[in-house]
């Protein structure tokens, strides 16, 4: 693939220099007739000028003609900010047949004559600085073409829950092939169960069968069940996955997009933790939603042959965890994270228990009750109403639970709400409300580089502005690999997904910033210094290469990879390596320029 | 016209962040000395020591790098450039020159104070 | 110069226009401007020659002191006056010389 | 004045705070056209106004703005500010949207972004950008980063001095401009018409609309905002740096008395923010808040809530049962504690902040027969299917128009209402 993305022009450079008036914006404090005047007598400028709205139609057409009937090839306009009006020039050169690069927009309001109000001379002084430094850009600026990659039009999913199905499904619709893989056998993950979701009040497995038919039945989803991923390689248009499939054999996949639904585990509290697996009577909240579903006693709860009167629900088992506080798992960090979801689900939970079973005591221990969703605190309202007994514990104090003779466990705990009064409870049966930890993709990770917080979840570039990107381009995450999340969260996280996909993958190139390094291979000299500076990997490699007939070692950027950062360039003794529009010589040369005036 | 004879200050900034908020010191009609030159950069981790020291060297008597920071979009860019000022510092002293010709910070697009604030502070450096 | 002239005359004629579409501005508006002018003068007044905080400037014209700084605020953003830091207690507050303003 | 706006668009979107100029970008970057319709003179919505944002503490304008510079340029996006959405019709193909560009009364085409109209102008005003707490002039540009940077002259504020017109070089005052009706054909439409924060005098015991130093969220975010009115954190009736602070959590929310039982979502992890800028902003101040519970569900969100803690924040687990004031105008907090002890205990503090509740901002919805909550936000059709749906087909919503929710949350949202509008275009149209 050819990423050479400069073009050297052999004609003889023909620059021209517009200075803006702004209506008196400028030219009040600036001498702009002064300015084109110097600028007029300073080497390859051929056209100086000024004039009262560059932006105008009349302005840019002044720009369009000059390129086109005196031979223009290079142009400065010093104005407002870029901000305002860059893309306005560039459309103009795009009009007149001229590469938009081969312009440079010289800020000479915002940063000069609306800052030096009182220094006329001084403003006039700077501008023209300034544009000299422009010209000395400009000169040394080659013609750039945006860099374009074939992208391959399927996408590839990483896990068959609600997230990575309704990423599938957003995909395919939109025209996209998608290969779904999952490692089990059925699609569905963690929601592959007959219990209630809130707020909708809908079984779990119906809500895994509405997106599970379509699957099965979008002709543009391959289902891979029972696939198990080796490795990844390639880059953002062009990835090649390798999996074992149901047949233990090795297969190869290329997509432009891969897409990351790994989903997550429920906690495991280990031996001792809340007195887990002390007693079959100390479960967490996911086994005891199963034992209320099976449970089919009519008066209360029966189970291993023992009738439950009352429970006591601990919440934040697992999540909240704090320093000197508790203890996390055997080689993992403390789990400092709120889980989001378990607050509302414990108590969805009781609701339904109370409905089935309405004589059960129930002791709920929390210690921030966080029904945030707008139907999660009506929840909580109606388990107030419905007699549960909530003990709220201070931030730092655990709950303390002791096994009677007699099977049964007396809670203790501190209750703020009754002004910090030691409460004991005694019950039947301890449910801890656990939360979620990231399902366990360590191969997945250390393969393809995935970046993971220190919660273990992967970790998205920006929460707010690429909030499901990683760093790697073209690799997205869906749904509660990222954090926990609830059904109806994962599945907007998912779509989103979907749609940088589409994105993506929306024209059969896609197209990026001229804006990367290029190597000049005759000046490199081997070294590698560059390699280790470059944060993108893959982006810089060492290369052999035929150079003037000869093999050496020369860098080689990935255009599909490189962000153009310049990490690189500042190593780079024989300035071998540069940013294609912002090279080295460039900047030096416009600071040789301001120094001199 | 004549040579300016007032020391000249250069303004590093990156098209990200500190641009942008060196244009909103101009929208609030702020204002600081006409000797302060602002160029854009992608990021100024492609700088060398030898670029700042060249600078320092031919008629450039203050340079302030307004990075992003921790806003920074490239990846361990900053880091990186927070590394190298130091390094150049080292070569700085063992020129003989005042290390506080040179300044690394960082500017957000509204910081138009902290941006008033490190033009006033250069201003004072490069008087002495 | 004629072009100015020509321009404030085709100004005047549009305004004219305006008043007789819409009728004549609000004599509430007009109250409000007079008010809140007569209150900014005082205000800048009295920060001319010394820097001032708001209770003082308060208790120097009559004014309530949300108002001051209501005026001090506007003053702030248009370039009238400027504010002298202060780490606890009031900032204070002076006007711009003349040749400043912008 | 434009008068040759397109009539036609693959995508009508209402609302460009960041759901709207997140779905645009999605649904753009994906080949469809699109077209917003704001309200506001500028795009940018309430995050633009805001100081910094949790849990990272980047400054929301720093977020904000690329999004919206990217709006601004996009070859596929047309943006249509300080225009209202009158109604919305179903039809056949898609939408019938009537739709009313307010006259700026200026020449929007010619405008310069010079601001000489403001500088000559001698009506102050208070500033709505500043949720009342600055000042700005009869005609002015709505704030710093506005996008676009035209000035808009408010004609009930206008004495017809002329002075704005004398000034401009291009002459684009314009006082005789009228409102412009017209309208747009879309395929699909994305509503995103966020919310409003409740009202200061919904729990009358706080007298939110009557004592000057109490204030609310947004204010607050103003008062930290580095563009802000005082430029320092000043309480307002008399320009003190406060020393003592304190925010009323569910100030009005979770509270069935005045019609808002639901839990607001965002309030606790903005007062940890604000709490933690003002400390770094006012190193002598005391900084209190009054809550229930501390919600801190989202990610990184308890770290943040626990860092509060470790920078010396007061959290204290009470119910606010009133406000008053001191002579000095200092708020007065009478406060039931849940820990250690009942009676109730008034503390004087020299601001106060109610983290007021999230309410729709549209109650109409433009004549739309659409699905509405007991609480007036968008019922989603298919929540468990894909979110964005509504029971309007064709119609699809992001962010809070369907119940209060934080930033990430609602960029999610306006990712799914894009692809659902991309893919129902695709199949049905």
């Amino acid at each position: 693939m050819s990423l050479l993305n400069t073009v050297e022009s052999a004609e003889p450079k023909k620059i021209a220099v517009y200075v803006c008036h702004c209506g008196g914006n400028i030219s009040d404090i600036i001498d702009v007739k002064k300015v084109a005047q110097t600028l007029s007598q300073y080497p390859q400028v051929s056209i100086a000028t000024e004039y009262a709205f560059m932006c105008s139609s009349n302005g840019q057409d002044m720009v369009i003609n000059d390129i086109t009937n005196q031979g223009v090839n290079r142009v400065v306009i010093a104005a407002c900010s870029p901000a305002l009006h860059e893309t306005t020039f560039r459309n103009a050169l795009k009009r007149a047949g001229l590469n938009i690069y081969l312009y440079e927009h010289v800020n000479i309001r915002e940063q000069a004559s609306w800052v030096h109000k009182q220094d006329k001379d001084g403003a006039t002084h700077k501008a023209i600085a300034l544009i000299k430094a422009g010209v000395e850009k400009i000169i040394r600026q080659d013609a750039l073409d945006e860099i374009k990659i074939i992208a391959n039009q399927r996408v590839a999913i990483v896990g068959g829950g609600i997230a990575g199905m309704r990423a599938a499904l957003s995909c395919a619709r939109a025209g996209l092939k998608v290969s779904l893989f999952e490692k089990r056998s059925t699609l569905g993950g963690n929601l592959n169960r007959e219990s209630l979701i809130y707020p909708t009040n809908q079984t779990a497995q119906s809500v895994v069968d509405q997106l599970g038919s379509e699957v099965k039945n979008n002709p543009n989803i391959d289902l891979l069940l029972n696939a198990k991923i080796v490795s990844v390689n390639g880059f953002a248009g062009s990835f090649q996955i390798n999996f074992i499939d149901l047949d233990s054999k090795e297969q190869t996949i290329g997509s432009g997009v891969i897409i990351l639904a790994t989903g997550f585990d429920h906690y495991k509290p280990y031996e001792g933790e809340y007195a887990y697996k002390t007693s079959p009577f100390i479960v967490t909240l996911p086994d005891f939603t199963k034992i209320l579903d099976q449970s089919a006693q009519p008066k209360a709860l029966l189970y291993e042959g023992k009738t439950i009167k009352n429970i006591a629900f601990i919440h934040c088992v697992g999540s909240r965890q704090m320093d000197g506080v508790d203890t996390p798992l055997e080689g993992k960090n403390l789990n400092e994270y709120c889980s989001r979801v378990c607050c509302t689900s414990a108590i969805f939970t009781i609701n339904n228990l109370k409905i089935k079973y309405p004589n059960t005591g129930i002791f709920d221990i929390y210690s921030d009750m966080r029904t945030y969703g707008l139907e999660h605190e009506s929840l909580y309202e109606k388990a107030s109403k419905n007699d549960v007994l909530f003990i709220r514990r201070p931030l730092e104090e655990r709950p303390q639970i002791e096994q009677r003779p007699d099977g049964t466990f007396n809670v203790t705990s501190t209750d703020v709400l009754s002004w910090n009064e030691q409460i004991e409870a005694n019950v039947d049966m301890v449910v801890l409300v656990t939360g979620m930890v990231p399902s366990d993709i360590s191969d997945l990770v250390d393969n393809m580089k995935l970046p993971r917080s220190t919660d273990g979840f992967l970790q998205e570039v920006h929460l707010k502005l690429r909030p499901v990107e990683l760093a790697n381009k073209g690799i997205y995450i869906a749904g509660t690999s990222q954090g926990p999340m609830d059904v109806i969260e994962t599945l907007n996280a998912a779509n989103t997904a979907g749609v940088k996909a589409v994105s993506l993958l929306s024209l059969p190139e896609i197209l990026m910033d001229p804006f990367i390094a290029v190597v000049d291979d005759d000046k490199c000299t081997g070294c590698g210094l560059c390699i280790s500076e470059c944060s993108y990997d893959g982006a810089l490699t060492m290369t052999d290469k035929i150079v003037n007939g000869k093999t050496k070692k020369v860098a080689q950027v990935n255009g599909a990879l490189c962000v153009g950062c310049g990490a690189c360039v500042a190593v780079c003794q024989p300035r071998a390596i540069q940013v294609a529009g912002w090279t080295l010589d460039q900047f030096e040369a416009m600071v040789d320029a301001i120094a001199k005036e | 016209m004549t040579k300016d004879s007032r020391p000249k200050i250069l303004v590093i900034t990156t098209s990200h962040s500190s641009y942008p908020g060196a244009n909103a010191v101009g929208q609030a009609r702020l204002a600081y000395d006409s000797n302060t030159y602002i160029i854009r950069v992608p990021d100024p981790v492609m700088f060398p020591e030898e670029f700042y020291i060249k600078a320092l060297t031919n008629g450039i008597a203050g340079i302030i790098i307004m990075s992003s920071g921790s806003d920074c979009p490239y990846e361990g860019a900053y880091p990186r450039l927070a590394a190298r000022i130091q390094s150049t510092y080292t070569k700085m002293k063992a020129l003989n020159m005042n290390i506080n010709r040179l300044k690394i910070t960082t500017i957000c697009t509204v910081c138009t104070e902290s941006f008033l604030k490190e033009i006033a502070n250069m201003e004072k450096v490069v008087a002495a | 110069m004629t072009q100015d002239k020509d321009k404030n005359k085709a100004i005047a004629q549009q305004l004219k226009d305006l008043t007789a579409k819409k009728g004549p501005v609000s004599p509430t508006l007009l109250a409000y401007y007079k008010d809140s002018n007569q209150k900014h003068k005082k205000v800048l007044d009295s920060i001319k020659e010394k820097e001032k905080t708001v209770p003082e400037i308060s208790a120097e014209t009559g004014l309530s002191t949300d108002i001051v700084l209501w005026h001090l605020t506007a003053m702030k953003k248009y370039g009238q006056a400027e504010v002298i830091l202060a780490k606890s207690g009031y900032l204070k507050y002076i006007a711009m010389h003349e040749e400043s303003k912008s | 004045m434009k008068s040759d706006l397109d009539k036609q668009t693959d995508v009508l979107i209402v609302g460009s705070g960041i759901a709207g100029l997140q779905s645009a970008l999605d649904i753009a970057d994906s080949g469809l056209n699109v077209t917003i319709i704001e309200r506001s003179p500028s795009i940018g919505g309430k995050m633009i106004s805001l100081s910094k944002v949790f849990p990272t503490l980047d400054c929301a304008s720093c977020i904000t703005t690329p999004k919206m510079a990217a709006v601004a340029n996009h070859p596929r996006i047309k943006t249509m500010t300080y225009t209202e959405v009158n109604t919305i019709r179903k039809t056949a193909d898609g939408f019938d949207v009537d739709v009313t560009q307010k006259p700026r009364f200026i020449n929007e085409d010619e405008c310069i972004s010079c601001k000489k109209c403001e500088q000559a102008c001698p009506v102050y005003v208070d500033d709505n950008f500043e949720y009342g707490l600055g000042v700005k002039k009869a005609i002015s540009i709505p704030f710093t980063n506005a996008v676009p940077q035209l000035p808009v002259l408010e004609e009930n504020h206008c004495i017809r001095c002329g002075a704005c017109a004398r000034v401009c070089p291009k002459d684009c005052i314009d006082y005789l401009q009228e409102p412009i009706p017209q309208t747009i054909k879309a395929k699909a439409v994305v509503a995103a018409t966020g919310f409003e924060i409740a009202s200061m005098g919904i729990k009358p015991e706080y007298q939110g609309e009557t004592l000057t130093n109490v204030i609310s969220s947004l204010q607050a975010e103003r008062l930290l905002a580095p563009h802000g009115p005082y430029g320092k954190v000043l309480r307002p009736s008399d320009g003190k740096i406060p020393d003592s602070i304190a925010y009323v959590q569910c100030a009005s929310s979770r509270d069935q008395s005045i019609g808002i039982p639901y839990c607001s979502r965002v309030c606790c992890m903005y007062a940890i923010k604000q709490a933690m800028l003002l400390a770094g902003a006012l190193p002598l101040g005391e900084i209190t808040i009054y809550y229930m519970d501390i919600r801190a569900f989202g990610k990184g969100y308890e770290q943040f809530y626990a860092q509060a803690r470790s920078m010396g924040i007061n959290f204290v687990k009470a119910k606010v049962a009133k406000i008053s004031e001191d002579v000095d105008r200092n708020p007065i907090v009478r406060i039931d504690r849940q820990e250690e002890g009942s009676i109730p205990q008034d503390i004087t503090h020299d601001l106060v902040v109610l983290s007021q509740g999230i309410l729709p901002s549209r109650k109409d919805f433009f004549g739309l027969d659409i699905t509405l909550n007991e609480f007036g936000f968008v019922q989603s059709n298919s929540p468990t299917y894909s979110p964005a749906k509504t029971n309007i087909n064709g119609l699809f919503v992001a962010g809070v128009i369907k119940g209060p929710k934080d930033i990430p949350d609602t960029i999610m949202e306006a990712g799914s209402a894009a692809i659902d509008a991309i893919n129902y275009i695709r199949e049905n149209l």
